[in-house]
């Protein structure tokens, strides 16, 4: 069976990895369409170019314009559109520009608000107050000085919306993770819950007799990062751990918000000490560098989002020969923790340390979070297949206003 | 009502408003975001001046401690703390002032440097620990050796094709894992940053001993 | 070699920082210990004046905003930082925290909501087949992806066929890593470049 | 000969071995100067496209934060950009999400206006640097007069005539954001729904493939990813720049590096059959 399982991965491996030639395709295509797209324009403008009548046909103004108050916005925006100037279209060359006029539809005093340039068929008015009534005009000029009107256009006024429709799937989402919160708060947390490999090891590796005080690095991110928070609550239920195996705990922190909140978390709470190093990331792994060279330790363990100094941590604590448990949401990094590290905590899992530790109370997250994964997960495929049959409505319900 | 209480039902209004403003285009949104970002770095601010103050201790402390020459270096790090203070008080920070160059001429080489020494770690992370030991190193260690050979210039030299390869492997399969892994991460976030707001995980819920 | 300071300078500390790769020694400790207290007073100033000053000035332009006095009450929480800092009672920077925590999480949601959950779905979410080749890249991402997400399980043992998707998982997932080792090697040998650039152009004028 | 002693020591080299191999990797190369010739990616393309499609008298919103850390990559790519910007005669807004980066930002500008004769107010403003870039993409999709009411240099915005009448995002014809870690995520999160034209991102090597996937999800309209990604585009605006000379210092690194995984892995591996040779 575990053969046959290892082919089965071995087949479908082969199935990924070895499509050099679709890929050399591909990107030639793309390469290619990338490159057409320009031609193609040039192609075009030098048709309208050649159009010969330029001066000949009457200066005509522009026609059918709409105005109406720019969506979802704060107020204060007019969008406009007009179909160009029979001469601008035809004649290339001849029209200079257009001017665009407001005034309040109450007077009739036209003030120039903009120029723009030939070929431009929409103005934005970034500068309409909300809630007083404006009518626009847009004027054609050519470069032999003389210009036309358009008829004014319907009276518009600005306005600001208190909810941007588009965002219905988000608060749908929202309130559908809200409420499988509290159902699943709700359910009898089972006693035996099954505790995630890497956790598991992280959960022993800290209840080892240690001689030296293990170091914890809350990442190097701010207090208001949900990792960071993570690996707060991670770091208490550690602590609860091994006092009862009488280990020590130095807490090094870099971001100050950070640092007061661990020393918050760890008040009156023996066997820990959180020390500020320093705001600065590099800086902070060059002390920290200095400390695991100087000093004997043991186990170092770095939960949290880290950037690039990342691997200065883990190097120094490789080369300390420490013991490393490392840990971060940030995916650009996960590589280097795994080269560095004897255990890595990969994304997610970071955050569910805490409660998978943790006695009771919100063990429940972890129920919660496998039951979201897997309606993500369905829904997913179900995307995938309703691509596949068009079903455009389905899709339809996971738009956020991706353009 | 105690303290507890008190502390649970800030959190949640803040947190609510920080969700709210989200979905106000009107600029009562806007005003919403403005004001909490400023809390956040008002705190931020006082948090510093705290860190600072520990620092300070600290150094003050291991000046007690040690004598002789290592007396120097708590010393340092005030005459560090004194410069930038000074210079950033007295003058302007904006380009060319005497704390820019304070910072241009310690602080800024200091980084780029520091930060160039991953080339060196990682080279040697490569070494040590890029082995065929299991099927998932053996990835691993594939997908890094076709992304150094594809993303150089000679690399098409030595490995014809190989930069198609590898930019295949960084738009589709690359793509693929880096979305499953935003997806389980997005979820967890979303999920610890709801028990925050109710208080059943972060400051809210913290026991006091 | 150029001796104004403002390229010695540099390029002792920049020698002195590479000296770590052979051991720790005392120069290191000297640059890290100024380092320290340099980087603490840089931030604190820079925060000072780019963040807490411009905003003083706002709100004494227009009084009337009421987040003027609203932030008052987080100027109060702040000060409890420095309270506990001098070992006075806590319950102020408690409320400070949590009141951080809150912020950051509510902002947290929405955002996490769209950007890595819902836009990357719908994103998956192509016409997947085999005889195009946009079909086929769509075909490797949802295997990915679907796979990818399925590594981790919290509540109970993967088995089974579960055990067996959660496998190729972990597989795909060391695609990407290994993909972003490589793109990291490269963005730091470049850093490396440009250190050794600086040393051996701007400092030792060896090359132009 | 003592094969397993060999293969022990191969495999228990000392790190600083390694450290030397890599110096010297990179210094000779450097030494023997010289330039490489390098394929430009679709994502550098269509970054170059976007910017092409602009006419002369737009305004781009060039938002950057680096740490010096990724200053090598990032400076080549503002370089480049700037002169295609300035040889278009666009008109730039700058300024800066990170603290450390601000100074390095103005004076890379002020360098390139000069070079095109470009004066400072009417073809280009830096706004400067402001904490915390959520609060700050969020407030200049309003008026950026609010947030930044004068320069660094202290002339107030008002007086000068490229943001003079500034009232929004609406107003610029494409956001440009260079950046070497958060603030380029935080313009995709939170710039993104509050602004309609293309957002374009030059990113250090290591966040390039994180980013494809906005990329695909037409979050951000083109990406520059690291030096490679600088290369591409010096190469594209037609300018002989540095990262088109480090590239080839890079190139054998990389090919170093691969080495020494290999000389790992078979010491590896002789290890392995050693073991077995000896039952």
């Amino acid at each position: 069976m575990n053969g046959c399982r290892t082919w089965i991965k071995v087949v479908l491996l082969m199935l990924i990895g070895s499509i050099p030639l679709y890929a050399q395709i591909n990107t030639a295509d793309a390469l290619n369409d990338s490159v057409m797209s320009g031609i193609g324009m040039d192609s075009v403008f030098a048709e309208v170019d050649s159009i010969a009548f330029a001066d000949t046909l009457p200066l005509t103004a522009v026609d059918n314009i709409v105005a109406h108050d720019s969506p979802n916005d704060a107020g204060g925006v007019v969008e406009l559109y007009w179909t160009l100037s029979r001469a601008d279209v035809l004649g290339q060359g001849r029209v200079s520009g257009y001017q665009v006029l407001r005034s309040e539809a109450s007077a009739d005093e036209f003030r120039i608000i903009a120029r723009l340039g030939p070929g431009t068929d929409r103005f934005v008015d970034t500068n309409a107050p909300a809630a007083i009534d404006y009518k626009y005009i847009i004027r054609t000029l050519t470069y032999s000085g003389d210009f036309v009107d358009s008829e004014v256009s319907p009276v518009v006024s600005s306005s600001g919306q208190w909810f941007r429709p588009q965002y219905i799937p988000i608060i749908v989402a929202i309130v559908v993770i809200a409420f499988l919160m509290f159902i699943t708060r709700r359910l009898p947390v089972m006693d035996e819950i099954w505790i995630f490999p890497s956790i598991r090891n992280l959960a022993e590796t800290v209840i080892k007799p240690h001689t030296e005080p293990l170091v914890y690095v809350p990442g190097t991110g701010s207090y208001s990062c949900m990792a960071t928070i993570a690996s707060i609550t991670l770091m208490e239920q550690l602590i609860e751990l091994m006092r009862e195996h009488d280990n020590d705990m130095e807490v090094n922190v870099s971001d100050p918000m950070t640092f007061s909140a661990a020393t918050e978390c760890l008040e009156n709470l023996d066997h820990s000490t959180a020390y500020f190093i320093s705001p600065d990331k590099a800086v902070f792994s060059m002390a920290y560098t200095h400390k695991m060279l100087t000093k004997p330790v043991e186990t170092a363990i770095l939960m949290g989002t880290m950037d690039d100094e990342s691997l200065l941590l883990t190097e120094a604590g490789s080369r300390a020969g420490a013991f490393q448990i490392a840990g971060t949401d940030n995916v650009s990094q996960i590589p280097f923790l795994l080269s560095t590290c004897e255990l890595t905590l990969i994304g997610e899992v970071l955050f569910l340390a805490g409660p998978q530790l943790s006695p009771d109370g919100y063990r429940a997250a972890t129920l919660l979070h496998d039951r979201l994964k897997r309606i993500a997960w369905i829904l997913l495929l179900l995307g995938i297949l309703g691509a596949k049959l068009g079903w455009d409505w389905y899709i339809r319900l996971f738009e956020t206003g991706v353009r | 009502m105690n303290r507890d209480n008190r502390l649970r039902i800030m959190v949640l209004i803040l947190g609510l408003l920080a969700i709210l403003q989200f979905f106000i285009p009107h600029n009562t949104g806007r005003w919403i975001n403005r004001f909490l970002l400023d809390w956040l770095v008002i705190l931020e601010f006082f948090a510093l001046i705290a860190g600072i103050v520990a620092l300070v201790r600290g150094q003050l402390i291991s000046l007690r401690k040690t004598q002789g020459n290592a007396r120097i270096y708590p010393g340092l790090f005030f005459v560090g703390l004194a410069i930038m203070i000074v210079t950033g008080l007295v003058g302007p920070i904006a380009e060319g002032s005497l704390f820019d160059t304070c910072f241009r001429w310690f602080l800024q080489p200091l980084q780029s440097t520091l930060f160039s020494l991953l080339a060196f770690y990682m080279a040697y992370a490569a070494f040590r620990s890029f082995r065929l030991k299991s099927a998932p190193a053996t990835i691993l260690l594939l997908s890094a050796v076709i992304m150094l050979m594809g993303r150089m210039p000679l690399g098409e030299r030595v490995i014809p094709n190989i930069s198609l390869f590898a930019n295949w492997i960084v738009r589709v399969p690359n793509v693929g894992s880096t979305r499953g892994l935003w997806i389980g991460i997005g979820l967890a976030g979303i999920a610890t940053a709801m028990r925050v707001i109710i208080g059943i995980e972060g400051p809210a819920s913290w026991r006091r001993r | 070699m150029s001796l104004e300071p403002g390229v010695l300078i540099p390029a002792i500390v920049t020698l002195i920082v590479f000296s770590i790769l052979y051991k720790d020694n005392p120069l290191f400790r000297v640059a890290e210990r100024l380092g320290v207290g340099m980087a603490a007073g840089y931030a604190l100033i820079l925060i000072l004046r780019t963040g807490i000053l411009p905003r003083l000035s706002g709100a004494v332009h227009n009084i009337a905003d009421p987040a003027n006095y609203l932030l008052l009450i987080s100027v109060v929480l702040g000060a409890g930082f420095i309270f506990s800092s001098i070992g006075k009672p806590k319950t102020l920077s408690r409320y400070a925290i949590a009141s951080a925590a809150a912020i950051g999480a509510g902002l947290a949601i929405p955002y996490l909501t769209q950007t890595l959950v819902l836009a990357q779905m719908k994103a998956t979410m192509v016409p997947v087949g085999l005889s195009t080749k946009a079909g086929f890249n769509a075909l490797v991402i949802a295997f990915c992806v679907l796979t990818g997400m399925s590594y981790f399980s919290f509540s109970k043992e993967p088995k089974g066929m579960r055990a067996l998707i959660s496998d190729m998982g972990l597989y795909t997932l060391m695609i990407a890593f290994g993909t972003t080792f490589g793109h990291f090697a490269m963005s730091r040998i470049t850093l490396l470049i440009n250190r050794f650039l600086f040393l051996i152009r701007d400092f030792l004028h060896i090359i132009t | 000969m003592d094969y397993p002693a060999l293969v022990a020591s191969i495999s228990g080299i000392d790190r600083r071995v390694i450290y030397l191999v890599i110096a010297l990797s990179i210094m000779v190369p450097l030494l023997l100067a010289s330039y490489a010739r390098v394929e430009p990616e679709i994502e550098t393309v269509s970054f170059y496209e976007r910017i092409q499609d602009l006419s002369e008298g737009d305004i781009i919103l060039l938002s950057v934060d680096y740490m010096p850390g990724s200053a090598s990559e990032l400076e080549p790519m503002i370089t480049a950009f700037l002169k295609q910007v300035f040889s278009k005669h666009i008109k730039i807004v700058a300024l800066s999400l990170n603290a450390q980066g601000t100074g390095l930002l103005e004076s890379s500008i002020e360098n390139v206006a000069a070079e095109y004769g470009k004066n400072y107010g009417d073809d280009w403003v830096f706004l400067g640097y402001r904490p915390s870039s959520p609060a700050v993409i969020i407030s200049l999709s309003g008026s950026p007069h609010s947030l930044f009411p004068e320069d660094p240099r202290g002339n107030e915005l008002s007086d000068l005539p490229l943001t003079t009448d500034l009232n929004g995002f609406e107003d610029f014809n494409a956001i440009v954001a260079i950046a070497s870690g958060a603030s380029a995520q935080d313009w995709v999160i939170y710039g993104y729904e509050r602004y309609t034209g293309p957002i374009l991102v030059g990113l250090s090597g290591g966040i390039g493939p994180a980013f494809q996937s906005f990329y695909d999800t037409h979050h951000v309209k083109g990406i520059i990813a690291g030096l490679q990604g600088a290369a591409e585009y010096e190469q594209l605006v037609g300018i002989r720049g540095e990262a088109l000379r480090a590239v080839f210092a890079q190139s054998v690194a990389h090919l170093v590096f691969v080495g020494l995984i290999v000389v790992g892995n078979l010491s590896f591996l002789a290890a392995l059959w050693i073991e077995r040779a000896m039952g």
